[in-house]
């Protein structure tokens, strides 16, 4: 069976034919097709089954409002779930399958819902399934959930690729039929900047699927040929397969181009997808209209589509679903279909116009003026439809395909993306596009409710030239041929009445009478009935079932249309992978990487890396025989404490403060004084919010007079750096201050331990004098290094140890990290990681970010003293208030466990020893612990209320998530050196 | 009308004739005893309470709208009690256990699903710092599990475990958390309520407050003055707009838009809830199938009830990141609510400086799972004037006097709870 | 959104950090007589309209400037953006 | 003169040079850079010293100059940075700092950042996927800061078919990586 129902003509390419499968089945297409058409042009009408009662369903449409061809697309990890037929454009090698049956898909055996449907109407579950509790969870659900959802996903990661993109135009026109193409000849031959965007593969729109002349062309190539000109002006960019599909604020728009969608695969680096994100200075919406069906009962047989899609189907892709045709209209359009169909030489059988008198009268086939069609059959493809004609009686009529037209929606779908409402137009029966539109937008053609081509046209150039006027660009409507010009004429009609069901939402299968229920049960505003029967909630967002649905409800509460409500819509206009929103930012390139400029040799020596952050730090540094990370975070600890290690420390922030009021200017965002800090020296600085509350800790150097070098946490230095702004700009704008960052100029390497100096001397040139006497604790400087590389020097201890930090541009860390290295053999230096790092601070009881929450004060961290009350600083008067300074306030301590053999974990909390383990008797918790290799036992930093007084006290620090529990004393959080002789030696 | 199993097959199977509305359209009276402002999830929970706990039964819900159609019909339908703060978790709790016999309690299925929900984290201070909620949590009597990477990947096998670029190192679970059907909640607690009398009155738009003498006497409606012993607003999201009204014009409350996501429906994916401690992405599946998805709000004062592009970015490339099978699943719809973002992150169930007039809001994000304590607690005030146990740090003075409530530590910057 | 910032001309928002209403230029005196009351209000307490708003930007991927923009919360339309720095002198803040 | 060696951004002792497709992408190392402010109330001063030593006015908001053996671009209010040649201004802020006195802050930037410069025709069909400046419409005197990929940067049209890219040197890497992607999407 090749091609069995392809016709003539059409605008595929008959000379090449493409290979394809479908449930495993091969057949064969042209370029050109779709999916869907394809599977029509093979003879195959059933394409899916239906998300609730599982029925047999074929396309209904050609194009994205598709509710029902819904197929898995490709298999593996590209298994894509939920795709559209009807959109699908056709390759070679495609490989489809149809989803969300169990069973071949013209058997399912979920099929059995719809045979119990009475149980499932409207709203059933949350009557019912709520005895016995227990099986909700344990029976129903489960049933359901399996029952539920529509494609599946392989568990696989997505292995393309997808990018983002930015484009700025002066007019971004939406869709490239009649009134998009004319508006972009308008608008490119003025000379402005324009994108046209199409969904469609062909640009054109119905211009491809009708028989319309434009002057002395048919349609279609008319579309081409301007098209092509359009194509070849420098300031057009013409986007085929590309939806825009958001509206947002001041004039940005989302659309996604299908780049690799219609080949097998992605060309190797490049993307299956692109987001583009565009900025317009004026938009223009031509996204034409979307056909709506009339309900009667078994209205969602195969083969019963959109009046035009058959159209569609049969002049632009040369395809039909059978062989005898009817056509089910309320207005002339439909009869289109049927003088085109006849033009084919397809047999019509008969057009059952429900418009008594205005129903158009031939001789070239039956009309059944002012009849219905009440019934179809044929479970898995139409054979037939039973017509109830004007005097009651019925008749039966045998065809394969019924085209059904109930008149046209404009697309306002994105006008309403601002939450812009559509107003009803009587005229057309349908809602048009309301008055507040998105900033910058107007709209032409039939998305306007001006459905002829002729109209389309001139409201398309009209539409430019009034838009880039708006943008002081002069432009005058492009010379447009001539072209059809009918008018409306219509008589409303949503469903026929009738006792069977009649599909409203085909996809969820949500009928008149689930409307009908939803009314009854007081489920009546628009809304409710959305959320309480699902109407429109299905993949297609209810394109061709919300203004049926609001017309049953209208009917039932004996108002108006508009007066029952509108129907707004939300982005994306078509559902977009998730991969596409993410584009590169995923995996491992989730976000960027910063590397310390230690991290080459780092990587050498087989460091184990950690994520702070954006940076990715040396952790540890094992060597060989350490096959535990204790072992080698030990090591590192007591080598430092013994004799000296080196640590890269570049990631702190470091923020250059000069100026003639900078002193005064640290003066006020750190809690303590900074005003008199003497040059070439460095303080401890206590960085509190206005709140109260420590915002980041650090040392700041007096280079000069005017001119200091802040250093923050890792963590916070691009929000203390926001934060240092703030006060620069908006609190005293007068001072004279300026900062800048220069975090990466600096490789910077804490050297620390009792031979530090002895290390650094080797190093640092003779001229330098680092003794005690001339470069004292807290001293700072500048230097040169290695025979004259300038440098700085700052006496600073994190470890508790005698500890320099050394600074030199970055280029030359590198450099200097291996020199150090090698200089400090003769002391057996270490070079240690973030854990030592983290060992050591622990050790000398430095607060850092566990203790830096965002919920502790100066006076929790048992520096309430530092925050001086003869200045102003910000966060010093919040800092008061009673709530922060109770006696019982948490204070940061100590602990080691009673037994040394036992150890806790940060994260336990503090209870007292005879008390139930419960949250009355919570005395605080515990920030951080380690191992200390020099204590050998564990120890750990933690708040307690009123910690300071209760030293000695013996406490429980319960972890009951691990099941653990150990008797803590409550220490000075000081383990190592409290009187803090080694950093002053 | 009592919903059951053998109604349902009754009328199944009599052509459904039978079903009477959910709840009565009834006109406003004069007066209430109690007026609750706002007919969103913790409205109706409050009248609901009102009504069954309180034994009140001269109460109406006045609604501008339609009922559920602030936040309660547009969330991530998520539940949990897995809060840190002994301000919050007693609260949370509460809600969690009334969440547990809800539907047994209004007779409505909301099919209140706990599935658990897992909290990533990617650094050892995350961990401690899970460690600590978890314990917590604990200490109150709450469930909470500590996993480590390879209990997540027993749960969660599809996350990036192999190329992420913040590895997983754990988790906090807690199995009762879970989702709930949204809109159900909302219908559930109408039902409720309606069914002991309570008057649920729809667009009814409230225009004024009538206040004498520092009391407040009612208030002044599309449908006319309603008077009212006592007022209670509850329309978080909108509390800025209502309390000027009433002429308190600053509070400690930002609005702000939320946006939420999903997808087209699925075959089963997920287990549960999940969150990804390294980027701004939480997930969970529906019975429907659909991945229901969101992050962080969009930033700035908005009550647009929409948002923008970067932040639908944001949360796709957390989403991304931390689970790539969903590269191919297509988001369906997006969609905005206004968040009362508070200044430390924590509501407010309090009294105001006019008498008669109550104040329930700043949920910020969380407001959805505390609809029902929210509604027992700002009931129980209403009734008898004094706070709820589990509700007494809410009050509007805790900024004044230092004893804020600040889960995230973040401070006064509502954008970052 | 985009912020037409008054010197570089319309940037995407995502270049900018929000921090809020503009009214935390005006940091009280810290030795006022009411100094405690008048941080909490300054701190806490904010306009919330529904409708125009005087907000603070940072254009942190730019120039670093802090801006107050004037915006409606409803459209989020925008009329007006100006310097932070001026606005601040303008309201009387100097050193 | 000392004789510790340098490592480029991208760790390497050679400048990194990309071809692919009709790109090249140009590590560039020998820069040398210093941020210039002025001071408050010294703005006349600042200009003269500026006029001086630089020859012409400082660019506006947005743009830059290329001069020699100064090049400038703003970079914020009263803010700018001053680029030289490496080789011959490898101690730029000290160079800077006595011609502006107390006129200026300077501070040295050299080493805080990494610059690619990016060549070739479809350049802009290239910058499109990475961030959005509006690139097609910049000047060749255009500077401005921006995103690429979650990295701040500083992007500067130098002609038709050149870009240079400037961000922050701990993020090289990753920068050249997503630079190296763009141009192999397009390619």
């Amino acid at each position: 069976m090749s091609q069995s129902h392809r016709i003539d003509g059409g605008l595929i390419d008959r000379s090449r034919a493409l290979h394809f499968r479908f449930n495993g089945k091969t057949y064969q297409g042209h370029p050109g097709d779709t999916l869907a058409s394809a599977l029509l042009a093979n003879g195959v009408r059933l394409m899916g089954r239906s998300f609730k009662y599982h029925r047999p369903r074929g396309p209904i449409s050609a194009g994205s409002e598709e509710p029902n061809a819904l197929v898995e697309l490709r298999s593996g990890a590209r298994q894509e779930p939920n795709t559209r037929a009807t959109t699908a454009e056709l390759f070679d090698g495609l490989d489809a399958r149809s989803q969300n049956h169990v069973g071949p898909l013209s058997f399912d055996l979920l099929a059995v819902n719809d045979r119990l449907s009475p149980f499932f109407a409207a709203g059933f579950y949350y009557k019912t399934f709520m005895w016995p509790k227990a099986f909700w969870e344990k029976l129903y659900e489960p049933m359901i959930r399996r029952a539920a959802g529509l494609g599946s996903l392989t568990k696989e990661a997505d292995p393309d690729l997808y990018d983002k993109g930015f484009l700025h135009c002066d007019l971004l026109i939406i869709g490239g039929g009649p009134a998009g193409l004319a508006a972009a000849l308008t608008a490119g031959r003025a000379g402005a900047n324009v994108i046209l965007a199409d969904e469609d593969f062909v640009l054109g729109g119905r211009l491809n699927a009708e028989t319309f002349t434009l002057g002395d062309a048919s349609g279609s190539d008319w579309a081409s040929a301007t098209v092509a000109e359009l194509a070849a002006m420098p300031n057009v960019r013409v986007m085929a397969r590309t939806t825009v599909l958001g509206a947002f604020d001041h004039g940005i728009f989302g659309a996604l181009e299908r780049v690799s969608d219609h080949l097998l695969q992605p060309a190797a680096g490049k993307p299956r997808q692109i987001l583009w994100r565009i900025y317009a200075g004026r938009s223009l919406l031509c996204a034409g209209a979307t056909e709506r069906p009339i309900a009667f009962e078994n209205n969602d047989r195969p083969g019963i589509m959109l009046a035009s899609a058959l159209r569609s189907y049969a002049n632009r892709w040369a395809a039909l679903p059978g062989k005898e045709v009817a056509i089910f209209t309320n207005n002339d359009d439909g009869h289109r279909t049927a003088t085109d169909l006849l033009a084919k030489g397809i047999k019509v059988a008969a057009v059952i116009d429900s418009r008594k008198t205005d129903a158009p009268r031939t001789n070239r086939y039956e009309v059944l003026a002012g009849a219905l069609v009440s019934g179809a059959s044929g479970r898995l493809g139409l054979s037939g439809v039973e017509v109830r004609l004007p005097g009651g009686e019925t008749r039966t009529i045998a065809c394969q395909a019924l085209g059904v037209s109930g008149g046209w929606n404009p697309n306002v779908h994105l006008t309403c993306h601002q939450r812009g409402r559509p107003v009803w137009d009587e005229a057309l029966a349908a809602f048009v596009p309301g008055g507040v539109l998105p900033a910058g937008m107007s709209v032409a053609g039939a998305a306007a409710g001006t459905l002829s081509t002729a109209g389309a046209l001139s409201s398309g150039a009209a539409g430019a030239v009034k838009a880039l006027a708006d943008l002081g660009i002069r432009a005058k409507p492009a010379d447009l041929p001539e072209a059809e010009d009918a008018p409306v004429r219509i008589a409303p009609l949503f469903h026929v009445p009738g006792k069977g069901r009649a599909w409203l939402d085909q996809q969820n299968d949500v009928t008149v009478k689930d409307v009908k229920l939803a009314h009854q049960e007081g489920y009546v505003s628009v809304e409710h009935l959305k959320r309480y029967t699902t109407l429109g909630m299905a993949t297609d967002q209810g394109k061709t079932a919300n203004i049926g649905g609001l017309a049953v409800m209208a009917e039932m509460t004996g108002k108006s249309i508009p007066e029952t409500g509108t129907t707004i819509f939300r982005p994306p206009y078509t559902p977009v992978a998730i991969g596409a929103l993410a584009g590169r930012s995923a995996g491992k390139d989730f976000r960027p990487t910063r590397l310390t400029p230690s991290h080459k040799w780092a990587a050498e020596q087989g460091a184990v890396f950690v994520e702070v952050g954006m940076w990715l730090r040396a952790q540890w540094f094992p060597r060989p025989g350490e096959t535990h990370w204790r072992q080698s975070v030990d090591r590192e600890v007591l080598a430092t404490r013994k004799s000296v290690g080196i640590c890269d420390v570049t990631t702190l922030g470091k923020i250059d403060v000069q100026g003639t009021d900078a002193a005064e200017f640290l003066n006020r965002i750190y809690a303590n004084p900074f005003a008199k800090l003497a040059v070439g020296k460095v303080r401890y600085g206590l960085m509190l919010r206005e709140d109260g509350m420590a915002m980041d800790d650090g040392t700041t150097a007096r280079l000069a007079e005017d001119h200091f070098v802040m250093t923050t946490t890792t963590a916070n230095a691009v929000g203390v750096y926001r934060h240092m702004e703030f006060c620069r700009q908006c609190l005293w704008p007068d001072m004279d201050v300026q900062i800048i960052s220069t975090t990466e100029a600096w490789a910077q390497y804490s050297v620390a331990g009792p031979n530090a100096r002895r290390l650094l001397q080797k190093i640092i040139d003779p001229a330098f004098d680092i003794s005690n006497e001339a470069f004292p604790y807290m001293g700072c400087g500048e230097i040169t290094v290695c025979g004259g590389l300038r440098a700085r020097l700052f006496r600073i201890s994190f470890s508790g140890e005698l500890a320099f930090e050394i600074a030199v541009p970055t280029r030359y860390g590198d450099a200097l990290i291996r020199r150090m290295v090698e200089a400090g053999k003769e002391f057996d230096a270490v070079v240690y990681g973030t854990e030592a790092l983290g060992v050591m601070r622990i050790e000398k009881g430095h607060a850092a970010g566990n203790e830096l929450n965002g919920t502790s004060t100066a006076l929790n961290l048992g520096m309430g003293g530092m925050v001086s009350k003869k200045k102003d600083s910000i966060g010093s008067t919040l800092s008061e208030r009673e709530g922060l300074n109770r006696e019982d306030a948490l204070g940061l301590v100590g602990f080691r466990p009673v037994n040394p053999a036992e150890t806790f974990a940060a994260g336990s909390h503090l209870i007292g020893k005879g008390d139930v383990a419960n949250a009355a008797n919570d005395q605080g918790y515990l920030t951080s612990v380690c191992f200390s290799p020099n204590l050998g036992y564990t120890i750990g930093l933690g708040y307690l209320k009123n910690g300071a007084a209760r030293k000695g006290e013996v406490l429980r620090a319960v972890n009951p998530v691990q099941n653990a529990e150990t008797l803590v004393e409550v220490v000075s959080a000081h383990f190592v050196d409290p009187e803090g002789e080694r950093l002053r030696a | 009308m009592r919903y059951s199993g053998f109604k349902v097959l009754k009328e199944a199977l009599t052509g459904h004739k039978g079903w009477q509305p959910a709840w009565r359209d009834p006109a406003p009276k004069a007066h209430y005893d109690f007026v609750v402002v706002g007919g969103g999830g913790h409205g109706l929970a409050t009248a609901h309470y009102l009504a069954k706990v309180f034994g009140r039964s001269s109460v109406a819900v006045l609604e501008k709208g339609w009922i559920g159609g602030g936040n309660v019909g547009r969330n991530t339908t998520i539940i949990r009690s897995n809060y840190l703060l002994d301000g919050n978790e007693p609260f949370y709790e509460f809600s969690m256990k009334l969440w547990e016999g809800l539907e047994q309690d209004f007779n409505f299925n909301a099919m209140v699903s706990q599935r658990g929900v897992l909290n990533l984290c990617h650094t050892d201070a995350q961990r401690d710092a899970f460690r600590r909620r978890g314990n917590a949590m604990r200490l109150n009597g709450v469930d909470a599990e500590l996993l480590d990477t390879e209990g997540v990947r027993r749960m969660a096998p599809f996350l990036n475990f192999d190329s992420a670029r913040f590895p997983i190192k754990g988790g906090l679970l807690q199995p009762r958390g879970g989702t709930v059907r949204h809109d159900a909640v909302a219908w559930g607690y109408a039902r409720g309520a309606d069914s002991r009398g309570v008057d649920i009155i729809q667009n009814c738009e409230v225009t004024g407050f009538r206040i004498e003498n520092g009391k407040c006497l009612g208030v002044d409606t599309t449908r006319g003055f309603i008077g009212a012993g006592k007022v209670g607003v509850a329309v978080a999201g909108s509390s800025g707009r209502v309390m000027a009204m009433a002429g308190i014009n600053r509070l400690p409350i930002e609005s702000h838009v939320l946006q939420a996501f999903v997808s087209e429906g699925l075959k089963p994916l997920l287990p549960g809830v999940i969150t990804y401690g390294a980027g701004h992405f939480y997930v969970s599946q529906s019975d429907k199938g659909g991945l229901v998805f969101g992050g962080d709000i969009d930033g700035y004062n908005s009550y647009a009830q929409r948002g923008n592009l970067p932040v639908v970015e944001d949360v796709c490339e957390g989403g991304m990141s931390l689970m790539p099978m969903i590269g191919r699943a297509r988001l369906l719809r997006m969609w905005g609510g206004i968040m009362d973002m508070s200044m430390d992150g924590s509501p407010i169930i309090d009294r105001t400086d006019i008498d008669g007039l109550y104040f329930n809001g700043g949920w910020c994000y969380g407001g959805f799972k505390a609809t029902p304590a929210s509604g027992w607690c700002f009931a129980h005030l209403l009734a008898t004037d004094r706070p709820h146990e589990t509700a007494t740090a809410y009050r509007f003075d805790r900024f004044r006097k230092g004893l804020m409530i600040d889960e995230k530590g973040m401070g006064a910057q509502p954008n970052l709870h | 959104m985009i912020i037409p910032h008054p010197l570089l001309g319309p940037r995407d928002s995502q270049e900018f950090t929000y921090l809020g209403d503009a009214d935390l230029i005006d940091r009280p005196d810290w030795q006022a007589e009411n100094a405690a009351d008048r941080f909490y209000e300054y701190l806490y307490l904010r306009d919330n309209p529904a409708g125009e708003h005087r907000e603070l930007w940072f254009h942190e991927q730019g120039d670093r400037s802090w801006l107050v923009v004037t915006r409606d919360t409803v459209t989020h339309e925008i009329s007006k953006v100006e310097l932070a720095r001026d606005v601040a002198r303008a309201r009387g803040r100097s050193k | 003169m000392h004789d510790l060696a340098a490592l480029t951004p991208l760790s390497a002792t050679e400048p990194r040079i990309e071809r692919i497709g009709a790109i090249r992408i140009v590590e560039v190392t020998d820069r040398s850079l210093a941020s210039l402010t002025c001071r408050s109330g010294k703005s006349r001063p600042f200009e003269a010293a500026a006029k001086a030593l630089f020859g012409g006015a400082l660019p506006a908001p947005g743009a830059w100059f290329e001069g020699a053996p100064f090049s400038l671009i703003w970079t914020g209010p009263e803010q700018w940075f001053v680029e030289a040649s490496f080789a011959t201004h490898e101690d730029i802020a000290r160079i800077l700092k006595e011609p502006f006195g107390d006129a200026a802050s300077v501070t040295e930037q050299t080493d805080g950042w990494v610059r690619f410069d990016l060549e070739g025709t479809p350049v802009v069909d290239m910058l499109e996927r990475l961030c959005p400046v509006p690139s097609r419409r910049m000047k060749n005197d255009a500077a401005t800061r921006t995103m690429i990929e979650h990295v701040g940067c500083l992007v500067l049209r130098r002609a038709a078919d050149r870009f240079s890219v400037i961000a922050p040197r701990s993020f090289a890497g990753s920068l050249h990586h997503a630079l190296c992607a763009a141009a192999t999407s397009i390619a």
